[in-house]
């Protein structure tokens, strides 16, 4: 079992004959993930690897493939659109690596997708892996392994070096969930928390946040209404220059100014344990978890 | 990317938002000659990449071209928070019966663009939004739709609830700055203050904007307003290189690839009682060039007494990352110690390359920096 | 009983003090139906006729007064943002007066009502009543009389024709809906449909439809699989000039011609009895409310 | 509001839509002139807001300048469906290696604007939406975010499965042509056929464009369009006034208010045996003076016979069309009888005016439609 894909989902690559598309294609492949089809507008006909067909539209690869999750690798200035595209061929899953994307083509993008009743994941995010049945996305095969420990979070290479370090201590992952680090993002931290409380598999949940916005405020709130399974919080950034990126604006709507410090406090307010360092993770996970 | 002042409010001009006349002066004597030329009292304002300018003694009132001359004396040159002042800003000084302000913003909880409106202008917008926030005014912007006219509307008669003059005015300068900020690719656009003139006119008379750096490359006309020379150095190096770069106050150098683990390393410093020097991110795809540049950064900063590697290695591959580092100290002496952490793809074969060139490579993350504070300490 | 407003409606007319919505607002109050507010910007403040607050949006009418409904009679240019603005400012009923709003304004009005869960009458309607009880539009008060006949139509006067007909013939009316005859409307045949199906004060339904668009057909086929009540229909224009509104481009898309003939067609297979004259009404729904 | 073939096409260049070049001749010798300018080929295209334009001679193919001005000559001054041709528009001729059709509509039962692509083009696109619906491909606009690219990109691919250059250039004038709508105002717009030459480039041959009427308050230029001497002259003189008036072929003259009562009312002619002689709207609030200028016009046919009005007052006051009657026999020498049904509001003040004037009026719709087409057969 796992969150969002399984080992049954098929995946159509958009953006299959690029660089980080084909090289990450062939990681996927390897991992398990099932790749049914490719998209490259203008390669319609052609085949990737000599295996995987490659089609002009979303639309016609799920058409043809049935493909109901969908890997986005294509550049910037076209990922919104291709985001898009996928929603509206009625993909169910749209996971989107690419990064720089204009905040301001995401707000449309979001709401795009929500119209459509697909989920996002990202964009700008490292994808997800659910260890032994599929990946969508860069994360590395070989630092996950098949567990109960979900794990959420808006990081790339911090997401690895916890997913390892819980790897090393013998705690497997149900799905591991890089959201992305974008302001405006498809799938929030709630979204995973709800999914992994309702996910038999898994027992814990790993939360890795980062200093700005709120989001890891509103996961504390949430987990102490909604969630019966524990879950263990990690926020990145004490030592951050403040104002470097949002500057103070952002404080005057949420009243709040998204420090490591605040969501830290936030977090063990509402019963979210938190390690100070990633390397501290499995200790507490396996207390929370027994106790 | 920041812009100045003076830029905003070109863009402001260019969208139809009512906007006092002003030039730029880099040095006293044109500050002179421009006030000279507007006449009356004048203001001087340092326009630099900081907030807080006011406080700090960078804008100043003259009451004619003297004065504005001895302003501009002061005001150019002067540091505000690490950033030297190149430029003023000399505008008429204006007539004042009331000062509001108006803002925009990515709003990240809500994925929108909200707008803000309070008729405490002028002032700290922030102490309002945490004293009196029923005296902030907002609407969220539906990026399905854009801006609807009956939500500038809204917000302007809140704004001047009995004076429909001013809330027509004002409902067309939201109207504006929306569209400016959408235009510019901004994610953050303020007004403050919009002032109102003793006559009832609304004018712009500080502007406000953040762009996206996302934007820039759709945008070449705002990116073209870059000022490089605003900026710190090392900053404008490492983005040439692809790389992130904020100089901290600490003597531990960081050099890691991803942002959340970057700061993950810095928090980790700190913890084992350092103090990080930097911020630097190398990023995802890291070639050898970058790495090359990143340690040039880093030894150019004489603070550093450290410096750490900590590199986990996914779609960076870790043998990118070793022969960056061979080459670059094969052209720069690195002055102080190296401790490098590695973990990832392509472990063994940087462990390999480093060691070849007579490093020596660590796999765990507190470990490594562990050693890079105490090296740093001695 | 009635559909859609009644006697507790609480209405605020955007646009009161303009030609048309002033002498409308003061036919409506006549007729007693509870004007609670209007809006006018600029005019916040003031009162209509001494007795009815203005005030500058409608945001704030809805919060001082309680209005749940809104008439508009504000200018084309300005009919679809007062359209907006009602449903933003959370009206559940607006009804839009107005006519010459363009097409392409309305596709994103309507979008936009639908998304704030509003219900728009309109635009290019001449309102709607409920004998008795409210009336919310233009349509003459003196025509219509309480009664059990719900109707629905996309004309003005040719409404009044019908109603006239059926009052004279001691049939009273639950309400008259009339829903517009611009191309892009909020409310169609089958929302009203749906709703006298559901009201109990109605008995019958007398149906009003004219040449154009696939709307009478589609009502037919609605009323032969969800009406258990009796349905009525007259199709206007059955000499009117072919291709002379929508031409023919329409029927590339919708496989209709949208003549009376095919709608006359469609209404009689799906057991809906057309009358061939407006006076024919009343005897025909006495017949079909009988039998 | 149709406009013609050569500014829908004008419409089409302002937004980057390839198009070939073409200049309208109103005699045959302008006609000959433009042909040996552009040498070769040409095509002589009656500019006439009719359908069936060249099932009924008005497009002409000339192979030199003399072959144009002798097509011309026939072409110009032709009738089509009652209209007379009083433009041609001269283009080369183009060598066609297949055509296509692209079109959008405001579709109604979607409230959403829909594009249309059909690899069958050049022919009656109708007949290929009812016997092969499945060669036409179809793309709905969400008014929220205007056409998006990957829809344009996929209609295009759909027209051109195998052919990427194409599907390219045909995704790009798809994006065009959605603008040019938007901009126009437009509630339909076609390109019928979009040619590929043989070298593999898209044109568009045929232009089509009908402008929402509501659109011309803000649409100036393109309300500037309007070719008033190709349309019929009643009916540009009754929208003057404000009234809708379409002419028909039978002989009572009808006169209503409100386009639902008015087709009610020329059906209910028919259903007596009589045949309406028009359509005639006099809309809503009327004024005696609009009644005067609907009497002209309906006095202005010779065909008609017999006059009926039918006005249920609601907004019309009975009284102001019952003066606008009195007014205009005053002036007009009506020349055929005139029956007057009249209800509703200020109805016993319309019938006193009436009286007093020497006219009956009637309250019974049917009474008085038997009664109208009684007195045409006399």
């Amino acid at each position: 079992m796992a969150i969002f894909a399984d080992s049954s989902t098929r995946v159509v690559v958009q953006g299959i004959t690029g660089r980080d598309g084909s090289f990450h294609t062939r990681q996927m492949m390897e991992y398990g993930t099932k790749i049914v089809a490719g998209v490259t507008p203008g390669k319609g006909g052609q085949k990737f690897d000599d295996e995987v067909p490659i089609f002009n539209t979303v639309e016609e690869a799920v058409e043809e493939t049935g493909a109901n999750a969908s890997v986005i690798y294509v550049p910037a200035r076209f990922a919104a659109e291709a985001i898009c595209e996928a929603a509206d061929s009625g993909v169910e899953l749209v996971v989107c690596i690419s990064e720089g994307i204009p905040v301001l083509d995401m707000l449309r993008a979001t709401r795009y997708v929500r119209d459509h009743g697909s989920r996002l994941i990202g964009p700008n995010c490292p994808g997800m892996i659910s260890p032994g049945e599929t990946k969508l996305g860069i994360i590395p095969g070989q630092i996950v392994e098949k567990g109960p420990i979900g794990v959420i979070s808006r990081s790339g290479t911090l997401t690895y070096e916890v997913v390892w370090a819980l790897t090393q201590a013998g705690l497997g992952q149900s799905s591991c969930i890089g959201i992305g680090g974008d302001p405006v993002i498809g799938t929030s931290f709630i979204d995973c928390l709800e999914a992994f409380e309702n996910d038999s598999s898994t027992g814990a949940v790993v939360l890795i946040g980062e200093i700005g916005g709120t989001d890891e405020q509103n996961a504390a709130s949430y987990v102490k209404e909604h969630m019966s399974k524990p879950v263990v919080g990690f926020v990145a950034g004490q030592t951050a220059p403040p104002g470097r990126r949002m500057g103070h604006a952002g404080a005057i709507i949420s009243g709040s100014a998204g420090t490591a410090e605040e969501k830290i406090d936030t977090f063990r307010e509402n019963g979210v344990e938190v390690a100070e360092r990633p390397a501290e993770m499995p200790k507490i996970l396996s207390k929370v978890m027994n106790g | 990317m920041n812009i100045h002042e003076y830029q905003a409010k070109e863009i402001f001009r260019e969208h139809g938002i009512p906007v006092p006349p002003g030039e730029v002066a880099t040095t006293p004597a044109e500050a002179e000659e421009i006030a000279s030329r507007f006449g009356g009292g004048v203001v001087v304002k340092a326009q630099v990449h900081a907030g807080g300018r006011g406080k700090a003694g960078g804008v100043k009132l003259a009451s004619n071209a003297k004065d504005a001359r001895k302003a501009a004396e002061k005001i150019l040159g002067m540091e505000i928070k690490g950033l030297t002042v190149r430029k003023v800003l000399v505008s008429p000084a204006e007539d004042i019966a009331h000062e509001a302000y108006l803002g925009a913003i990515v709003d990240r909880a809500n994925g929108a663009v909200v707008l803000m409106a309070s008729p405490e202008g002028g002032i700290d917008i922030e102490e309002v939004a945490a004293k009196t926030p029923e005296r902030i005014f907002k609407e969220e912007v539906d990026a399905r739709y854009g801006l609807l006219e009956h939500q500038a509307s809204r917000l302007a008669f809140k704004l001047y609830p009995n004076d429909a003059s001013r809330a027509r005015q004002a409902a067309d300068i939201i109207d504006k700055l929306y569209a400016s900020m959408i235009d510019a690719g901004a994610s953050l656009i303020e007004i403050n203050p919009l002032i109102t003139t003793e006559s009832g006119e609304l004018k712009a008379i500080d502007a406000k904007l953040n762009v996206d750096d996302n934007e820039l490359l759709r945008k070449e006309k705002i990116a073209e307003l870059r000022d490089v020379e605003s900026e710190a150095s090392e900053e404008v190096k490492a983005r040439s290189q692809g790389l992130t770069y904020i100089k901290l106050d600490g003597d531990v150098g960081c050099c890691v690839n991803g942002a959340g683990l970057a700061m993950a390393t810095m928090d980790l410093v700190k913890y084992y009682g350092g103090e990080p020097a930097n911020f630097l991110d190398i990023g995802g795809s890291s070639s050898p060039e970058k790495v090359v540049t990143a340690l040039e950064i880093i030894t150019a900063d004489p603070s550093v007494k450290s410096i750490l590697f900590n590199i986990f290695g996914g779609i960076t591959r870790c043998d990118d990352v070793a022969n960056g580092i061979v080459e670059a100290t094969e052209q720069i002496e690195l002055g102080v110690p190296i401790t490098i952490r590695l973990t990832g793809t392509n472990e063994e074969q940087a462990v390999e390359i480093l060691e070849d060139a007579g490093f020596s490579a660590m796999t765990d993350m507190d470990e490594a920096v562990k050693k890079a504070v105490e090296l740093a300490k001695n």
